[in-house]
């Protein structure tokens, strides 16, 4: 029983994970570059979430649209204020200007929230199912978050292979220039990466803090880094990957601790990537790619 | 100065430049007039250059992004700092300070080697994340790790304190995440300048090298460089050993500057390794006088900001993105060579003004 | 004794047989065109001669030493050097540096003694000078020694990528297209440069090319590749009046 | 281009040099006066106001600010007011050096602070070779005060903190079976299980599961749980802050687990994180010199002011911040300094006189301080019972 006790924590864990990395990996595949601030976001999302929810008394419903459509302005403004103009500079000056912004919304939230932790609120009041004869134990938190994941993974998957903008995407990722030449609009694709990317960062702010129900200005950092580590896990740009990788991530975190050493957890979550990448360079669901002579 | 060439003279410029800086303020401190921030700040901005300019010979020089290079750092400080701390009372200052340099530059580069003989298979951001993966490997080791000495020797364990089993009286010198304190302060600003001139030279030559030729042809195309018959994987070993050696001499300096040593994620985690790839990339890639020029001023713009009190980092973090959009931004550069904001155009006005003065 | 013996090369991607049933024989000192339409397979043999692909069957033989599937950089040492299709010079460094890293394994001195400065790397170094700057006068780019290599014009990155190879001492040459994008007037320039090179290096050659004119100028023997097969071997002139071969190149 | 770029910096760095000059010129001889040109004490506080801890700096620095304000207002100390400046130091021992030298240009005479280990330890070493007397309200490593004789502590130390607890556990018989969670990249946290461990040992208790986190992975606690529960563990040791306190609570509570917790002073501020479900920590044992709804009016009026002049709860670290001051009013005044001394002889006289006092404040009665920088207060278990602290004895 322990071991399935740890595996649904893992998954639970995981799910929080793959839906902070589907936005890494949203925003890697089309813009190829690495969001840093991406964590932030989310606990600007979370905060949103909170003050509207539990400070203003909205019901969830509405403060998570709320929070969704702030975030998705914050994400576009910051992509234009901040990266728009590196388009076509090297990767890493992006790079740094997204640590750039991800010290700006840190310390923003530090001043206009303050240091002192909250306690949040979880946006779901379901209890959960108990199985086994309540030897077994899933929240609803859970729950909600895995079927959320997978419902916008779906949603993603759909929308990229089935609209528009959703090739345009595409094709942004496949070839920047030749999708310029073929008359799509390339700042308007990624605007529009960022803006589904940003707004399911507030999602992700909602279940994270819900999960784990602790809020500070710092809150989206950590869980950013080990969101995007699950992204290149599954294989950075592929959104089933950052499902998958998102899980194993959670998975082999709690197995570690409960197995291993609770010590040595992320040393042992980042050996295995390590060893996995080394297996397969691009990650599980990467795409080989190979320069051509 | 005529047989010299372009990079060379960049080279005793940038050495001039130092001598010059230091050369001030020495005689400000002997005067009394260098403020105790500034007199503080010297030693970790020269241990932060060298470890910007190992970061710049690996990002610069053999083209890969490495976000693990305060893992480095860390284990040249930590390792030295043991070194230190077990024979302070045995070995006279300065043979302990060169050979804790020793031990800590080299088991640094025993690290990097021992890393990069997996991490080379890479390439790109797919190197860079299994980079910052080692770094938070380090890291994460150190804290757990404890080391203590007695009658009986060195006693080790990644558990606890308690499992070294010491006997009573014993020394613990590494005690996890409390670290390793009352390491001997012996980096003087002397001694960082010199190191740090001794490393500019060094990597100058390194990259006019047979083997720096090689490592940027490698950078340049790799496929051509294998064709011309260069072994690839030794040289990128080389080119990413030196880079972890040079980290960790930075780590030494730093160790013995303090008196208490963590390996948090600030110190030494990944957000110690994107800051020193910030000072990379501001400072120009493969351009290890930037590098430190960068450091310097990227180092102490939040100190001198700490008037700002609450609003400090926020102003930190905003003139970050402005710097980076300022000298990156394509249409900014172009706006700027239409504007005269070019360095010909500055260094013109310059020289132009030295004649006038001459 | 053949300088390079091919016998049954062939390789495939996935299901795809790029390459089947390849033979080829250069004696040494010839001057060998490989030629065919678009898509024939061509530089996909020059990839499996130089070790960038590893064949599926096949042998190759240089100098009587068997060197299938070997890694790039020791073919490279066993004697062979190639140029690209698409122009690969280290960019970044300049015309001198580039031709002073094809000469990289013909001189020796340790990474210490480079970052040290010992006596060993200043003589070495010289040296090094001294045979690259003549190597680039053989192509007149000694002037331009200490240009930036990709600031130079194409058809001069051209010839520095010849000259880098022919740096690295190999007994054969492989050129991928090396009038592409050339005007005739380059064309015959580069002709003239590639008599020159083999009577100054000594080196035999192998080249891919599609401008019939410098083909038959120059190439003593050619093989014609179509769909990944031999389609037709031996002398020049027998060759391009082979009735094969004129099908496949005129399609019927 | 980068040639620009470079001489801007180079430029900049002028400027900063000249700048660091500029500072230096106050800095130089003990000319410590105010802008009017009075002679005032100048008190210098450092702790992390940016970074993952600045919510414990900022409480160090509010109550400090709140106390000089107070003390200025009925005159200051012997006479003479106090200025106050507080630096960040982002919880990291470098920054902290840095914000040290920072104060020290300013001319300070007496450090409170730093508020966490690591960066105390670093300091301490700075202060005992410069002479600045230094008076920690919260670093509680033995590596702070040892070798030191110059630096004091108003909170009770790690091995302190570590045996008393075990000690409470052992003779009231909370627990048969304990469980550790603890934070293995905090030296504080590290420290206290340290101490703790070795007294269970000499004390007979048995520790089941002995787990932990890192500051990397401080959201999901439920493994450990897990463990410690199936250990069969009936009581959790948790030495470690509230933040971190407060969630694990909150998963215990969603797993079915129900042990007696028991925490250390980190734990003191629980009851103040916003929009907590106090329930859940109905029975909780901590250890603490100070609670914000104790009924005695040092601390009501102290909680009042607090609360109208910054906004929220002041916690432990507050307190004991605000203590602070009023030891070193009291040690100056019974040492007869004034502001004029030089750092040394205010330095050697407070080392001397703070041994002598014995103080009763917000987070202790009786307070005496060995000549090993400790205080002598004992540190008192508490259970939270209806969402307030209540005596455990």
């Amino acid at each position: 029983m322990g071991f399935l006790t740890y595996l649904i924590n893992g998954l639970s864990l995981g799910s929080v994970y793959a839906i902070i990395a589907l936005g890494y990996t949203m925003v890697y595949g089309i813009a190829k570059m690495l969001n840093f601030a991406h964590g932030d976001v989310i606990m600007i999302g979370a905060y949103l979430v909170f003050m509207t929810m539990t400070g203003s008394g909205m019901p969830v419903v509405v403060s998570i649209v709320i929070s969704i459509i702030c975030c998705t302005a914050l994400g576009m403004l910051i992509e234009k204020v901040a990266y728009k103009p590196l388009r076509k500079a090297t990767n890493l000056a992006v790079l740094i200007t997204a640590i750039g912004v991800s010290y700006f919304l840190q310390n923003m939230a530090l001043l206009i929230f303050g240091s002192n932790p909250i306690s949040f609120t979880s946006v779901i009041t379901w209890q959960g199912i108990t199985l086994a004869g309540g030897q077994l134990k899933i929240t609803g938190v859970t729950i909600i978050t895995i079927i959320t994941c997978l419902i916008i993974m779906v949603a993603l998957m759909w929308f990229v292979k089935n609209t528009k903008p959703g090739q345009a995407m595409r094709a942004v990722s496949e070839d920047r220039d030749a999708a310029t030449l073929m008359g799509i609009n390339v700042n308007g694709t990624i605007s529009l990466t960022f803006a589904i990317g940003s707004g399911l960062a507030a999602i992700a702010g909602a279940l994270l803090c819900s999960s784990y129900p602790v809020l500070t200005p710092y809150t989206g950092s950590m869980p950013g880094i080990k969101a995007f580590t699950a992204a290149v896990f599954g294989g950075i740009g592929s959104i089933p990957g950052a499902l998958i990788g998102g899980l194993l991530l959670g998975i082999i975190e709690n197995l570690a601790k409960a197995y291993i050493s609770s010590q040595l957890a992320d040393a042992i979550v980042f050996a295995v990537l390590i060893i996995v990448l080394l297996v397969k360079p691009t990650g599980i669901l990467g795409k080989q790619t190979k320069e051509k002579v | 100065m005529k047989n010299l060439n372009k990079s060379t003279q960049k080279l005793l410029t940038t050495i001039g430049i130092i001598i010059v800086l230091y050369l001030v303020v020495t005689i400000m401190e002997a005067t009394g007039n260098l403020s105790s921030l500034m007199g503080g700040l010297m030693v970790p901005v020269c241990a932060f250059s060298l470890v910007a300019v190992g970061l710049n010979l690996c990002v610069g020089y053999l083209g890969e992004l490495s976000l693990g290079h305060a893992g480095f750092m860390c284990v040249g400080a930590f390792t030295s700092a043991f070194f230190s701390k077990v024979f302070m009372n045995t070995i006279p200052d300065v043979p302990r300070f060169i050979l804790a340099f020793i031990i800590g530059t080299a088991m640094a580069a025993l690290f990097g080697f021992l890393i990069a003989i997996p991490v080379l298979r890479l390439s790109g951001d797919y190197l860079a994340i299994v980079t910052l993966a080692f770094g938070e490997i380090i890291k994460n080791v150190i804290n757990t790790l404890y080391v203590g000495i007695d009658g009986n020797g060195i006693h080790l364990s990644i558990k606890d304190m308690l499992s070294l089993g010491m006997e009573p009286g014993g020394q613990v010198i590494v005690n996890g995440a409390q670290g390793v304190t009352g390491t001997p302060r012996q980096s003087t600003f002397l001694i960082s300048v010199i190191l740090l001139i001794v490393v500019l030279i060094l990597t100058y030559n390194f990259v006019h090298s047979r083997t720096g030729r090689a490592v940027q042809a490698i950078r340049d195309n790799q496929i051509a460089a294998e064709t011309v018959g260069l072994p690839i994987t030794k040289y990128k070993l080389i080119a990413f050993t030196l880079s972890a050696a040079i980290a960790g001499l930075g780590g030494v300096l730093f160790a013995h500057n303090i008196s208490s040593l963590q390996a948090t994620t600030n110190t030494f985690g990944y957000n110690m390794s994107i800051m020193i790839l910030v000072y990379v990339v501001l400072g120009g890639i493969g351009n290890f006088r930037g590098s430190v020029i960068a450091t310097a001023v990227l180092y102490l713009l939040p100190e001198l900001l700490r008037g700002m009190q609450n609003y400090r980092m926020l102003i930190y973090s905003v003139v970050l993105i402005v710097l980076m959009l300022f000298n990156w931004a394509p249409g900014i550069l172009k706006w700027r060579e239409k504007h005269g904001f070019t360095a010909a155009a500055v260094t013109q006005k310059f020289g132009k003004k030295k004649k006038e003065v001459q | 004794m053949s300088l390079l013996e091919v016998s049954s090369l062939g390789i495939s991607f996935g299901g795809l047989r790029a390459v089947d049933e390849f033979n080829l024989n250069i004696e040494k000192g010839e001057l060998y065109g490989l030629i065919g339409p678009n898509g024939a397979g061509k530089t996909t043999v020059f990839n499996m001669l130089t070790g960038i692909y590893k064949p599926t069957d096949g042998k190759i033989f240089l100098d009587g030493k068997d060197i299938t599937g070997k890694k790039t950089a020791d073919i490279n040492k066993a004697g062979i050097a190639r140029t690209f299709q698409n122009i690969r010079l280290f960019g970044d460094q300049s015309v001198l540096d580039n031709v002073k890293i094809g000469l990289h394994n013909s001189f020796e001195y340790g990474t210490g003694t480079g970052i040290l400065r010992l006596p060993k790397y200043f003589s070495v170094e010289k040296e090094m000078d001294k045979k690259a700057l003549e190597i680039l006068s053989v192509f007149g780019l000694d002037k331009e020694a200490d240009v930036l290599a990709s600031n130079l014009p194409y058809g001069k990155q051209r010839q520095l990528e010849i000259a880098r190879a022919l740096a690295t001492n190999p007994s054969l040459l492989l050129l991928d297209e090396p009038a592409a994008g050339m005007n005739p007037n380059e064309t015959k320039d580069l002709m003239n440069t590639i008599a020159l090179i083999r009577k100054e290096f000594g080196v035999t050659i192998l080249l891919i090319e599609h401008d019939m004119k410098l083909v038959s100028g120059i190439c003593e023997k050619l093989t014609v590749l179509n769909f990944g097969r031999v389609l037709s071997q031996g002398e020049t002139s027998t060759v391009l009046n082979d009735p094969e071969v004129i099908k496949a190149y005129l399609g019927e | 281009m980068k040639k620009f770029l470079s001489l801007a910096l180079s430029a900049s760095m002028a400027t900063a040099l000249l700048v660091g000059c500029g500072n230096s010129g106050n800095s130089t001889g003990s000319d410590n006066v105010d802008t009017s040109g009075e002679l005032v004490w100048k008190i210098g506080g450092i702790g992390p106001v940016t970074g993952g801890a600045a919510q414990y700096g900022q409480g160090v620095e509010n109550a400090i600010q709140l106390a000089v304000d107070e003390i200025n207002a009925e005159g200051g100390i012997n006479g003479y007011q106090i200025a106050f400046n507080f630096q960040d130091d982002e919880a990291d021992a470098q920054k902290a050096v840095n914000a040290y030298n920072t104060l020290k240009d300013w001319g300070m005479q007496i450090l409170e602070g730093t508020v966490t280990s690591g960066a105390c330890a670093a300091v301490s070493a700075e202060t005992n070779n410069d002479r600045i007397f230094q008076l920690t309200p919260s670093a509680s490593s033995t590596s702070v005060t040892e070798g030191n004789d110059n630096t004091f502590q108003i909170c009770f130390s790690d091995p302190n903190q570590g045996t008393v607890s075990a000690d409470y556990i052992a003779d009231n018989n909370l627990g048969t079976k304990i469980g550790v969670i603890y934070d293995s990249s905090d030296p504080y946290s590290s420290g206290v299980y340290q101490n703790f461990a070795l007294e269970a040992q000499a004390k007979g208790l048995e520790i089941v599961a002995t787990e932990s986190f890192t500051q990397d992975n401080k959201t999901d606690f439920t493994t450990q749980l897990n463990k410690c529960k199936s250990a069969g563990a009936d009581l959790l040791f948790l030495p470690f802050y509230y933040q971190e306190g407060s969630v694990v609570l909150t998963q215990a509570d969603q797993i079915g687990y129900d042990p007696v917790m028991f925490g250390v002073d980190g734990f003191d501020g629980l009851l103040g994180v916003e929009n907590f479900d106090v329930s859940l920590a109905e029975g909780v044992y901590l250890l603490t010199p100070f609670a914000a709804d104790a009924t005695d009016d040092a601390t009501k009026s102290f909680v009042s002011s607090y609360e109208e002049k910054f906004g929220g709860t002041p916690n432990q670290f507050a307190a004991d911040a605000y203590d602070g001051v009023y030891i070193l009013k009291e040690a100056i005044e019974a040492a007869g300094l004034t502001p004029d001394a030089s750092n040394e002889e205010i330095c050697d006289a407070l080392i001397a006189q703070i041994q002598q006092v014995n103080y009763n404040g917000l987070t202790g009665e009786n307070m005496t301080w060995n000549d090993a920088g400790e205080v002598s207060k004992a540190p008192k278990a508490v259970i939270i019972k209806d969402g307030g602290y209540v005596s455990a004895e």
